[in-house]
């Protein structure tokens, strides 16, 4: 990023998708912020009057409920907003945790090599011979539903995907003169690890942070929709789907709208991962 | 070729120890099985008999080694459920798994490649972005969600398609194509940025300067460099299938591994699940190896080192 | 050797040095060894320039690489300064690492695109605790600066906005930081344009005759080798095949590879170009025994028969 | 001036997020009936994307022609569809490019590659491609060359691989042969042994050729003519003994005295060409070379020289400067 923070976002603003992607996120992120200071009824509260009520996607219809209720008449805008912030913030929480773990073995083992590297990559080998889904899934039945097993289980899916990315770009990294020449000047281990490589492998370990943002998101989602993570009454995306399904055929919105703010979500993550990649890409330049 | 084969034969057979040994651990992480298979409200006498019917009173490594060795037997203990046999109530599962899987991937190439090498021939074009926006919605978009959306429209408003269950090629073609979504749309991003990086390649402009046909060029140097880590993506997204076949299957109904997996979890007949996880995971494994077999044929590098 | 290095001892000396490395062979077939550097003996006297000549895969670069201790040798001594460096662990190197640097061949992979180009050549001085106040290391970063031709304004600056031949300059600032004694210069103007070669030729020149440098040049351009070196070794396939006062090679090379590698250099003179005598030489009638010792032909000129 | 190629006020650009790259600047030239034309000049000269561009083999965009002719076989090459464009390429020009290791196919076998453009161009049955593939890696001096064309890249050495596209270059008998440092990536006795093949080649199909290098003692043993070019343009050209005897640019004349004489070993300090390389995004007014150029006049800061015919010098021999090299160095008594 040597070019400056300007040069980045005068690039950002430049790409459709990058610039979409951005401010999409940003205002989700913002958005879902805000919801406890935003005019909306409580995502718990219910309203057993009001229940399966069709969206007026209106807000300036005072006492309205723009997306509509559920089946005891919670609005759905305050549990999508809601729901959402707990969503990032599980999303963001597991993407930060199994990226510290998995850079730093992905660096360890791809300096050191050796022994480290090989018990590592075999570690990384044999959870990807397993289906995330099912790790997450089995883990997530061992631990028993919670917020905090939930970005567990999410980061625990997560940190091969750096891990093994930033190693081989660590051994890439680890042949060039640079590294050779901190090596002839003495320079500890450590500082050539932390100086050396590691500035140099954060950029795809950035570009990988957004993608795993996006998958992160949706695989809570599906554990949420099964029933193995966040639990009731705290609204999540993927809960808020699975209630939603057995009034399909009669309120169409309670199923259709967080799978929207999912889709949504996740597209400018997206948008965001291809435009960051592209821009790090050195063969573009 | 020999050697990469065996070393590759290796490597799935350590991941198939290594499966086993990540299930054996979750397993026991998940407690005492006697409290949570026995009643509530069973005698301290009966929980220790249980332990000892389920061997769980004995040190830990002789619990390994005997799990391993009936693993390796296709015994995961009976399910208490269907009173039978773990392994065969996941077994006769299998084949409406694999049968979704199968048309979900088969489709997923099919519509990810053409959309892929459509995009990337078409490149500044209106129709790439356009493909190009259809592949990030179709990763985007929640596979329970899209299956979900799905059944509404085509199930329950048009009526068209059954909602759930199997037997029919109408029953197979709303869940396969939820399950191909994703697959394809990775497909199509993967082989389009992937076209992109062998059109800068020096030997594509080899060929150009040998005044080659557009069509000989983009099949033999190429598409045919393209494909190879398109090969490779084909193994992980294997394994997103394997995943999403769990929730596809609980949304429509398919009578598949995944779905008997869920039902186990939510009552705890944890031979069930074991044998689900082992079996998915061991074709899963397979799916791998062979990929690593099209690898080797693909890239002569590989084949003949 | 020269009259001062004689008197004082050689700085460096290298005796019988080997590195072997053991790859698996072809189908599982057991391994088998290159032989990159095997047995290499030279000595290099203070203030001296010695030349290792060689074409690709012939063991140059890395009999630089063991020379400093960043690759472990096989067998073999290397005597910096009287003192047996090759025995030593890593962890007591960093004094002798003091005393002897490198500069890279390739200018944009030698310098870390993620740091300035001050805190780049001032880091040996933070790692060897020589100057620990920022303003003191600054100071003395803008005398390198100074002293390699920059301008001491860009310390701030990223190695991206520099051109090739000042990448080069930042590179041998941070090598003469800690004023070593001996330096190894791995094929330093090798990616650089010719007109800026020879700025990096001078200023090699220039800083020997300061610091009273001694050099390992390691290159495959035998002009600049010509010019710049007082003695050069030729090395075909790990091994030395020539070892001399520079002027008694090129004059009157003895060795077939060294007469053949001589006669393929272009001559940018179209005269004497034209009527130059190629010299082929097949490889496969030359096999020295593996410890067939070197026969001296003139005063200190040495060949492999 | 009419010879088999003639280049006349060739422009090219680049359109890049950062500006424009003036990477070919109206150069102008002509070839004749078997003719060895060596390019000299560094990285960013455009030595190598002039020629890529009258082929159509820079990516467009970002790269864009932005004036000029280039006439092969009485047709604008610049004005031809892709399709007859496509026509000439491999069939009657031959390309060799600069890294073996990365120019060949790494999927499809050394066969393969050769026989393709035989198919493409002379209609050849696969067999009877396959047949002229073995007798071309004969030609270019490959032993058993029945089993190697079985063979992939990975299996041959890099010599071996140039080879391999020099044979591609020449399968069809092009009339022109272009090469694109092709000796750079490769080691010294491997370069001498190309040097040597594609002399011999030429004398044997009688084909014209230009070869692009930095290296001037390349293009002494090769050329007929040499063109020295820098900051995308012609600087100086003539016969080649003119050139290195008798060079009229200041560039030309540095280049050559920056490099080591074969002659003696005299420990003087090299002549260096101080400063560094011309911008492309903004190239100066003037004369390129005149920031790093020890005899710039005024006028060299203010006006792009003409490359004109040089004052008493041999005929063809050309030159792009405002300031009289051989009365100034005469006046320094620094001649050569």
């Amino acid at each position: 990023m040597g070019g400056g923070t300007g040069n980045f976002l005068r690039a950002l603003a430049a790409s459709k998708g990058g610039l979409i992607g951005a401010v999409l996120l940003l205002a989700f992120v913002l958005l879902t912020a805000a919801a406890p200071l935003l005019p909306v009824p409580g995502p718990t509260q219910s309203n057993l009057r009001a229940r399966l009520q069709p969206p007026t996607l209106s807000l300036t219809e005072i006492g309205a409920h723009p997306l509509g209720t559920d089946n005891i008449g919670r609005d759905m805008l305050s549990r999508i907003l809601h729901g959402g912030q707990l969503t990032l913030a599980v999303g963001a929480a597991a993407v930060v945790l199994g990226g510290v773990v998995g850079v730093l073995l992905g660096i360890v083992a791809g300096y050191r090599g050796g022994m480290w590297d090989r018990v590592l990559m075999r570690l990384v080998d044999i959870q990807l011979a397993f289906p995330l889904m099912l790790l997450a899934l089995i883990i997530a039945a061992a631990l028993g539903p919670s917020v905090r097993n939930l970005i567990i289980v999410l980061a625990l899916t997560s940190w091969t995907r750096y891990a093994r990315i930033v190693r081989g770009q660590t051994l890439a990294v680890r042949e060039r003169e640079f590294v050779q020449s901190a090596r002839a000047i003495a320079a500890s281990p450590w500082r050539i690890m932390t100086r050396h490589i590691l500035p140099n492998v954060m950029t795809p370990a950035l570009v990988v942070a957004t993608l795993e943002l996006a998958r992160v998101i949706i695989l809570e989602a599906a554990l949420s929709f099964l029933g193995l993570g966040v639990q009731p009454p705290w609204p999540s995306w993927g809960r808020m789907l699975a209630e939603g399904r057995t009034y399909m055929a009669s309120a169409w919105w309670i199923a259709a709208f967080p799978g929207l703010a999912i889709m949504l979500t996740v597209l400018s993550v997206n948008l965001l991962g291809d435009w960051l990649r592209d821009y790090f890409d050195p063969k573009l330049k | 070729m020999i050697r990469f084969l065996l070393g590759r034969l290796g490597e799935s057979a350590l991941a198939v120890l290594g499966v086993v040994t990540i299930v054996f651990i979750v397993t026991r992480l998940l407690g005492d099985p006697a409290i949570l298979m026995l009643p509530v409200g069973a005698t301290p006498e009966q929980l220790a008999s249980f332990r000892a019917e389920l061997g769980i009173d004995r040190p830990l490594v002789v619990q390994y080694a005997d799990f391993l060795w009936n693993a390796v037997r296709g015994d995961f203990g009976r399910s208490f459920q269907h009173n039978r046999p773990a392994i065969e109530v996941v077994a006769e599962r299998m084949p409406a798994t694999l049968e979704l899987a199968s048309s979900a991937i088969a489709l997923g190439l099919l519509i990810g490649g053409g959309a892929g090498m459509i995009a990337a021939m078409n490149r500044g074009t209106a129709l790439e972005v356009f493909v190009m926006l259809l592949a990030l919605l179709g990763q985007a978009t929640p596979v329970f969600w899209l299956g979900l959306m799905l059944i509404l429209f085509f199930a329950v408003d048009l009526g068209w398609f059954p909602t759930g269950g199997a037997g029919t090629f109408w029953h197979l073609a709303l869940p396969a194509l939820t399950l191909a979504t994703f697959t394809s749309a990775s497909i199509a991003r993967l082989l389009r940025s992937s076209v992109i990086d062998v059109l800068r390649e020096d030997y594509v402009r080899t060929a150009r300067a040998k005044g080659l046909l557009p069509r000989t060029v983009m099949v033999w140097h190429i598409a045919r460099n393209a494909l190879i880590p398109v090969a490779t993506m084909v193994g992980i997204l294997a394994g997103e299938l394997l995943g999403g076949s769990v929730i596809t299957e609980t949304v429509f109904a398919w009578p598949g591994v995944g779905r008997v997996i869920i039902q186990a979890i939510e009552v705890k007949d944890f031979p069930v699940v074991q044998a689900g996880i082992m079996m998915i995971a061991v074709t899963f494994v397979s799916i791998n190896f062979l990929v690593d077999l099209l690898y080797g044929v693909l890239d002569p590098r590989i084949r003949l080192r | 050797m020269s009259a001062a290095a004689a008197s004082a001892g050689p700085i460096l000396a290298v005796e019988n040095l080997k590195r072997h490395y053991v790859t698996a062979g072809f189908l599982g077939r057991g391994k088998y060894t290159v032989k990159a550097v095997d047995g290499v003996s030279f000595a290099i006297g203070r203030g001296e320039t010695f030349g290792l000549v060689g074409e690709s895969g012939s063991g140059k670069s890395t009999t630089g690489r063991l020379v400093l201790r960043l690759e472990e040798p096989t067998s073999g001594r290397v005597r910096f300064e009287g003192e047996d460096i090759s025995a030593l662990p890593q962890s007591a190197l960093k004094p002798v690492r003091r005393r002897m640097q490198i500069v890279f061949q390739d200018p944009y992979a030698a310098l870390n695109p993620r740091m300035t180009v001050g805190n780049f050549v001032g880091e040996p001085l933070v790692v060897h605790g020589v100057a620990p106040d920022r303003e003191d290391r600054m100071a003395r970063v803008a005398a390198l600066f100074r002293k390699v031709g920059l301008d001491p304004r860009f310390v701030d600056r990223y190695p991206h906005q520099f051109s090739g031949g000042q990448r080069q300059r930042v590179g041998i600032a941070r090598a003469i930081a800690l004023e070593p004694s001996l330096i190894v210069a791995d094929e330093p103007i090798t990616a650089l344009d010719v007109s800026i070669q020879a700025q990096i030729i001078n200023l090699f020149q220039d800083l020997q005759e300061q610091l009273g440098l001694a050099y390992l040049f390691i290159a495959h351009d035998l002009s600049m080798v010509r010019y710049l070196c007082h003695r050069l070794a030729v090395m075909w396939r790990g091994r030395i095949v020539e070892l001399g006062p520079t002027e008694a090679i090129f004059e009157d090379p003895r060795h077939p590879y060294t007469k053949a590698l001589l006669s393929s250099v272009p001559i940018p003179d179209p005269d004497r170009e034209r009527n130059r005598q190629r010299l082929v030489f097949d490889p496969d009638t030359l096999r020295a025994a593996p410890d067939q010792p070197m026969v001296e032909v003139a005063a200190g000129h040495f060949v492999l028969a | 001036m009419s010879g088999i190629l003639d280049v006349s006020g060739l422009t090219v650009r680049f359109d890049t997020p950062a500006g424009t790259v003036h990477a070919v600047n109206d150069v102008s030239y002509s070839l004749a009936d078997g003719e060895t034309l060596g390019v000299v000049g560094e990285s960013g000269s455009g030595k190598s994307v002039h020629v890529l561009a009258m082929l159509g083999l820079i990516a467009r965009p970002p790269g864009r022609i932005a004036g000029g002719s280039v006439t092969f076989g009485g047709r604008d090459l610049l004005t031809l569809s892709e399709a007859e464009l496509r026509d000439v390429r491999g069939g009657q020009i031959g390309f060799v490019f600069q890294d073996p290791m990365t120019s060949l196919n790494p999927v499809l076998t050394v066969g393969r590659q050769i026989a393709e453009p035989v198919i493409r161009h002379r209609g050849l049955s696969p067999r009877q491609a396959w047949q002229r593939a073995a007798e071309l890696l004969d030609l270019v001096g490959i032993a058993d060359p029945e089993r190697r064309l079985r063979q992939y890249p990975h299996q041959f050495s890099g010599g071996m691989r140039q080879r391999v596209m020099i044979a591609i270059a020449v399968a069809c008998n092009p009339k022109l042969l272009i090469a694109d440092e092709p000796t750079t990536a490769l080691d010294v006795t491997v370069q001498a042994q190309i040097l040597g093949l594609v002399r011999d080649l030429k004398a044997r199909m009688g084909m014209s050729v230009i070869w692009i290098t930095h290296d001037m003692g390349v293009v002494a043993g090769l050329a007929d003519t040499v063109q020295v070019m820098y900051g995308g343009r012609i600087v100086e050209r003539g016969p080649v003994r003119a050139i290195f005897k008798d060079p009229r640019n200041a560039y030309t004349w540095g280049l050559l005295r920056a490099l080591p004489d074969h002659g003696q070993r005299v420990q003087r300090r090299l002549h260096q060409i101080e400063g560094q390389p011309p911008d492309l995004y903004a190239p100066p007014k003037g004369d390129p070379f005149a920031p790093r150029n020890p005899f710039a006049t005024p006028r060299c800061f203010e006006q792009i020289p003409p490359l004109v015919p040089a004052a008493g010098a041999v005929p063809g021999h050309l030159v792009a400067a405002w300031y009289d090299l051989p009365r100034l160095l005469a006046q320094r008594g620094d001649a050569r």
